[in-house]
């Protein structure tokens, strides 16, 4: 039991970022996929953010008197892992733009079965 | 001139001819006066070399390492001596003959002909002075695929297939096998040097050793050990001069000329008759012998006859390597030049009958020999010496060879041999018979006589006599050879 | 100068980039980036020679800061071997890229296509010389993004589709590789990979660290198309512009296996007390490694569309490098090594090839190179020649790689794994003589009568590379010798 | 234990809206969702003491990663096609990676546990930055100096995204070859 009281964050954390990875591989419309990478990104910055804390701590800004301080290094980390997220959400979203221009529309079937059929002229 | 730059020379003679080839393509006279001026050329150099050789000089060239302690090394040896000077002298010859066998049939991308030819030559060289098993191994290759245009030459779906079945099972049982066997002895020796007496001696034992010999003698598909033979008839597709010089001298040489330097030189013959790790492959070897005169018999094509032909005959020499004694070995180093100049002349005498008369069947060849009386008396004269009887080359290295079975107490062995001759009678003379004897199946009983151009008849009638000479000079040959069997001195 | 050689050949691609996009003259643009290449490539040989012959890693602190609070550049021979392998093969394929990208990329994006390609490279780079794993994550996101820019630019529109997956399955890898990472982060306390591998020994058969080496080799497996997580790599070679393919082909995929090195031999180790990467090694990496090689072989002899068989034929030869280097000997180490190069120079000439074909021809399908042997006859015979490579024929890269890979298996008395990779072999000469035979034996299809061979511009640096490949069949001096030693230093057996 | 109440309610919200967006069958929802989440996560950030991350997450993560995906909608379509059949195989992948991972935490130092070896080089920071700079942030001083390579990094990546967008979304002209069917 002991275990869960000091584990039960970490497991919801996973929990979240599977959830996020669910949605990538199961569904077939593009949007949506983006959207699941987004949750599953967001999810391990959780992971990373829920490491750099320490109990009776307070955040890592030096103010006379205090002692303990949350671990800084997660947080600069993560400040980078969010950029790296939304660049890549970014350009995601763009392919799907230009996806949507060639082929008219966004879902992955469709866009299997045109790519199908261009296989089967050319 | 050192005997270093002889070697040389001879490595890069070919690689010049070949170079020239491609170069003056405009000009075909000039093109084919250069090939057999360099060819004239390689003998020579070849011819210098030997004296050394005779008296037991072993000249080395290491030119750059490879991989650790393993460089692309030449090594000049009696065995390969022998081999060198055979490749050498029918080049020149088959030169000539591919000069009027390609111009009389008028034959297209000739210079890419020249030029791979060429190739296939400094192959053979370089395997020839390999140093050891690595150089030897990348020569091989690139024999193969040097000669890979030349099976093809004809670019038809025929020469496709054929051309698929040449180079699937050289390279698959070269990469397979021999690549594996090679490496293996590598690990296990950590040298893979040509050394008297051999490597693995010591090093390797119990079933490995057999293991070890078998990915040799398979892996070295172009000694067309059954039932990796299948690429010899099928390179028949080729032209005859390629027929001639590679698929009965340089490629099928070089197959088993790599198994007996691996015999000699890797395993050493000491260790092969110890652990008697090679009784194995003298039976594979004798089922060759047999298999492939039996099929010979079956065929109508002149050229796929001739090819089965060489697969038997290939066995011979596979059968002295695995013999592993003194006898045994001279008889196999001696039929690598008895048996290229009987051959020789009979796919020359194939090739001319194709250009004269258009002719490649047996059952069309009744009477050719009273239109063709130069080709087919020379064809006869090879076929004899192929055969083995006085006073042809060939009979020299069968006796040997039977007197390395019986010294091996290997009755059964001499037996096959006995039988195997007489099957090399039943196919091979009756053409003779029919050529001279039997009247044409169409037009007058004595027809004019229509030989092929001269380029082609003067050098298959120089191959016949050839095959004649080397049984009155078969004693350098034997002395050349006796080195290679340490403790045989006396023996003789 | 010689103090910051470590972060030159990171920075100069890095820097320019910017400049490239600003120049916004498409000449002006393409040349200053193949200038740039060009000493990039310089800097990287002699930071090579450096750390050879000095015998010890060339460490830049970044900012000035050590290792225990900063980033540090961390150059061994391995990093500075794949600084040259990238350098190299970037500035040949650049130099081949203005004509060819004037056929397939429109102009006003050709100031783009400089910037992100030496984004792209400069990703790359910076994953070859950093000592410090997030930093990894970070320029394995400059890399990747700016490659899935590079790829959407093919001509086809399959090509934005390929872009998508290749994106999708990229980023969960790298996501995957950011939860090892921290993983490995959270039971260490440090992202200094030296320090990491010093802290790991305490952790020994701690779960949360062998949890994270299984990410971190998942996704790292996703990025170098590890059969069967190879999924995004065919159509995104065979759609993206041909100087895109030969660079991404020869370099990207490299690195990746690069990374995998630096991670199992730096940080998680493989024997003695302490050795976390057991099962992964032993198991895990070898089975992917074997059915990568004769599946994706056997696939690639089945397609029609022949950048798309190279692919696939990429994949199985992701195989012998991953095989080599779980194999844990000098000589297992030295062929996964060696054949990152030597794959690299024989696929990179092969892709360029495929684009001096795809230039005359417009097309990459197999049933448009009917008789190209007598049309394109140097292109073809160059081909000719990178095929012989993929086999493995001697006197080319290939052999050597082979050579290293069969003599490990025979080392450990493994017989039936050199049998396979001999086997395996064998399937590459099926699927090259398929084109070989296409090629010189069947007739040229109807009205292509006007096609001739490559401009020289795009032959001459297809041929560099292929001769390349064949130089380095011979002389090993500087691949195989290095990429030996290397391995000697990751085994930590002593100079 | 007011801490942990707040933790779990937090969490569970997080939870909730996951679930949620993947049950979501209007694209919009999904990214309104996508941005709830975003700003959940950031607010738990908050109580874990983090505010740098905190702040940038709900600006970034929540807002600028939406409005992406708003605008792409915008210039796409807003439908979604509707799941026919159920996968087993993407569930069958997450439960077995989570299974995984959550085999991976049963060593972990406890949540919060000072001593965790994870902060062996933050306590570093928390000792030195004092001393170093004149910054009180310990953050900002990591993010600028000692891991300032890694900042670099990240402005490269967004340069890099921001010249494929470009690049990506560059109209053609008219003149130009269409895009090539074969």
């Amino acid at each position: 039991m002991s275990e869960a009281l000091g584990l039960y964050n970490y497991w919801i954390v996973i929990f979240l970022m599977m959830t996020g990875l669910y949605l990538v591989i199961s569904t077939g419309n593009l949007v949506r996929k983006v959207v699941g990478l987004n949750i599953f990104q967001a999810s391990v910055l959780l992971l990373y953010v829920t490491m750099g804390r320490v109990d009776g701590a307070t955040a890592p800004i030096f103010v006379e008197g205090r002692e303990t301080y949350t671990d800084p290094l997660p947080s600069v980390l993560m400040l980078t892992a969010i950029v790296v997220g939304v660049a890549t959400t970014a350009v995601a979203l763009a392919l799907t733009v230009r996806i949507n221009e060639a082929y008219g529309t966004i879902e992955e079937d469709e866009i299997n079965e045109q790519e199908h059929a261009q296989e089967l002229a050319g | 001139m050192t005997s270093e730059m002889a070697m040389i020379l001879a490595l890069v003679l070919p690689l010049v001819a070949a170079g020239l080839s491609f170069v003056i393509r405009s000009a075909p006279n000039v093109r084919d006066a250069c090939s057999l001026a360099v060819g004239v050329a390689l003998l020579g150099v070849v011819i210098s070399l030997v004296p050394t050789v005779m008296d037991g000089g072993r000249p080395e060239i290491v030119l750059f390492e490879i991989f650790e302690g393993l460089p692309i090394a030449f090594r000049l040896e009696p065995l390969g001596m022998l081999f060198l000077l055979v490749v050498a002298t029918l080049w020149v010859i088959t030169t000539c003959y591919a000069i009027g066998y390609m111009r009389g049939h008028h034959e297209v991308n000739q210079s890419r002909f020249f030029g791979c030819f060429g190739l296939a030559i400094f192959a053979s060289a370089g395997a020839a002075l390999a140093g050891n098993m690595l150089t030897l191994f990348f020569f091989y290759e690139l024999l193969t695929l040097s000669t890979y245009p030349l099976v093809t030459h004809h670019q038809n779906e025929k020469a496709k297939r054929g051309g698929r079945i040449y180079l699937g099972i050289l390279i698959s049982t070269s990469i397979a096998m021999l690549l594996l066997a090679v490496i293996w002895t590598y690990v296990i020796a950590g040298t893979l040097d040509f050394r008297e007496g051999g490597i693995l001696a010591g090093k390797a034992e119990g079933p490995m050793v057999i293991v070890l010999l078998a990915l040799y003698a398979f892996g070295t598909g172009k000694a067309a050990l059954m039932p990796f033979h299948r690429w010899l008839p099928a390179a028949m597709v080729a032209p005859t001069p390629v027929s001639a010089l590679l698929h009965a001298v340089a490629v099928v040489k070089v197959g088993v000329f790599t198994v007996l330097k691996v015999v000699i030189y890797i395993f050493g013959i000491g260790f092969l008759t110890d652990t008697k790790a090679s009784v194995w492959l003298m039976w594979a070897a004798a089922t060759t012998i047999l298999l492939g005169s039996l099929v010979a018999m079956t065929k109508d094509n002149l050229k796929e006859r001739l090819a089965y032909s060489t697969v038997s005959q290939l066995g011979y020499i596979v059968l002295g390597a695995a013999l592993a004694s003194q006898w045994g070995i001279i008889g196999s180093g001696m039929h690598i030049a008895m048996h290229a100049v009987g051959k020789i002349t009979l796919f020359f005498a194939a090739g001319a009958i194709y250009v004269a008369a258009h002719k490649t069947q047996v059952s069309q060849l009744r009477g050719i020999g009273r239109s063709m009386p130069f080709t087919m008396t020379a064809y006869s004269l090879g076929a004899i010496s192929v055969i083995g009887l006085p006073p042809f080359g060939g009979a020299w290295s069968k006796w040997y060879l039977a007197l390395g079975a019986a010294e091996a107490g290997q009755a059964i062995l001499v037996g096959v041999l006995m039988v195997s001759s007489l099957l090399n009678i039943w196919y091979l003379m009756p053409i003779t018979m029919n050529a001279f004897f039997v009247p044409p199946d169409e037009g007058p009983a004595y027809p004019p006589i229509k030989e092929a151009p001269l380029f082609c008849v003067v050098p298959l009638c120089l191959t016949a006599l050839g095959s004649l000479a080397l049984f009155f000079c078969a004693e350098p040959i034997y002395r050349l050879l006796l080195p290679l069997v340490p403790g045989a001195g006396g023996g003789g | 100068m010689s103090e910051h050689l470590a972060v030159l050949p990171v920075l100069l691609p890095l820097l320019a980039a910017p400049i490239c996009f600003l120049l916004r003259n498409r000449i002006a643009a393409m040349g200053t980036a193949i200038a740039v290449c060009w000493v990039t490539f310089v800097a990287g040989v002699v930071l090579l020679r450096t750390v050879v012959t000095t015998g010890a890693p060339a460490i830049y602190e970044l900012g000035g800061w050590s290792a225990d609070v900063g980033i540090v550049y961390h150059v061994d021979t391995l990093a500075a071997f794949v600084v040259v392998l990238v350098s190299s093969l970037g500035a040949v394929v650049l130099t081949f890229a203005p004509q060819s990208i004037a056929k397939e990329i429109p102009k006003e994006k050709h100031h783009f296509f400089a910037a992100l390609y030496l984004l792209s490279m400069a990703g790359l780079l910076g994953i070859a010389v950093t000592g410090d794993l997030f930093n990894v994550f970070v320029f394995l996101e400059i890399s990747s993004l700016s490659t899935y820019a590079l790829i959407s630019l093919g001509q086809d529109r399959r090509a934005l589709t390929a872009t998508f997956r290749y994106l999708i399955l990229g980023t969960v890898g790298a996501t995957f590789i950011l939860i090892g990472t921290g993983l490995m982060y959270q039971m260490t306390g440090t992202l200094n990979m030296a320090e990491m591998a010093a802290h790991i020994r305490e952790t020994e058969g701690v779960r949360t660290v062998l949890v994270a080496i299984a990410f971190l080799t998942a996704g790292i497996g996703l990025k170098m198309a590890l059969f069967p997580l190879h999924a995004w790599l065919p159509n995104a070679y065979c759609y993206a512009p041909s100087s895109v393919t030969a660079f991404v082909a020869a370099t990207s995929t490299k690195v990746s296996v690069y990374v995998l090195i630096r991670w199992i031999y730096t940080i998680f180790g493989t024997q003695g007390p302490g050795s976390m990467s057991g099962v992964v090694v032993d198991l895990v990496l070898p089975a992917m490694a074997i059915s990568g090689m004769f599946i994706a072989s056997t696939v690639a002899i089945f397609q029609t569309n022949v950048k798309r068989l190279l692919a696939f034929s990429s994949v199985a030869q992701i195989g012998y490098m991953a095989l080599g280097v779980s194999l844990v000997s000098e000589s297992g180490l030295t062929a996964g090594i060696a054949h990152l190069f030597n794959h690299a120079l024989t696929k990179g000439g092969l892709f360029l090839a495929m684009g001096c074909i795809a230039y005359r021809i417009g097309s990459v399908q197999l049933a448009d190179m009917r008789g190209l042997g007598r049309r394109m006859p140097v292109t073809m015979f160059l081909w000719v020649l990178g095929g012989l490579g993929l086999i493995g024929v001697p006197c080319t890269a290939g052999f050597v790689s082979k050579w290293y890979l069969v003599r490990a298996a025979l080392e450990q008395d493994a017989l039936y794994l050199a049998v396979i990779i001999l086997l395996s072999s064998l399937l590459a000469v099926i699927y090259v003589w398929r084109v070989i035979e296409t090629a010189y034996f069947q007739e040229p299809p109807e009205g292509k009568d006007e096609v001739t061979e490559a401009p020289l511009s795009l032959l001459i640096p297809t041929a560099v590379l292929i001769g390349a490949s064949i130089y380095f069949g011979l002389f090993t001096e500087w691949s195989a010798d290095v990429a030996g030693l290397a391995a000697r230093e990751l085994l930590g057996v002593v100079r | 234990m007011f801490q942990q109440t707040v933790d779990i309610l937090v969490l569970g919200l997080l939870a909730a809206t996951a679930l949620a967006v993947v049950r979501m069958r209007t694209l919009i929802g999904a990214a309104m969702l996508m941005g709830i989440y975003s700003f959940l996560s950031a607010s738990w950030m908050l109580i874990l003491d983090a505010p740098d991350v905190a702040f940038t997450e709900a600006a970034v993560g929540a807002g600028v990663s939406t409005i992406f995906v708003l605008a792409t909608l915008s210039i796409t379509t807003i439908r979604a096609k509707r799941q026919t059949k159920f996968q087993f195989a993407p569930l069958a992948v997450v439960v077995l990676t989570g299974a995984v991972l959550i085999y991976g935490t049963l060593d972990m130092p406890h949540f919060g546990d000072p001593e965790a070896p994870v902060h062996r080089v933050g306590n570093r920071y928390i000792k030195r930055v004092p001393e170093e700079f004149k910054i009180p942030n310990a953050v900002t001083a990591v993010l600028g100096s000692y891991r300032g390579f890694d900042t670099f990094g990240e402005t490269t990546v967004v340069l890099t995204a921001g010249l494929g967008v470009l690049c990506l979304l560059r109209k053609r002209r008219e003149d130009e070859p269409k895009v090539v069917t074969e």
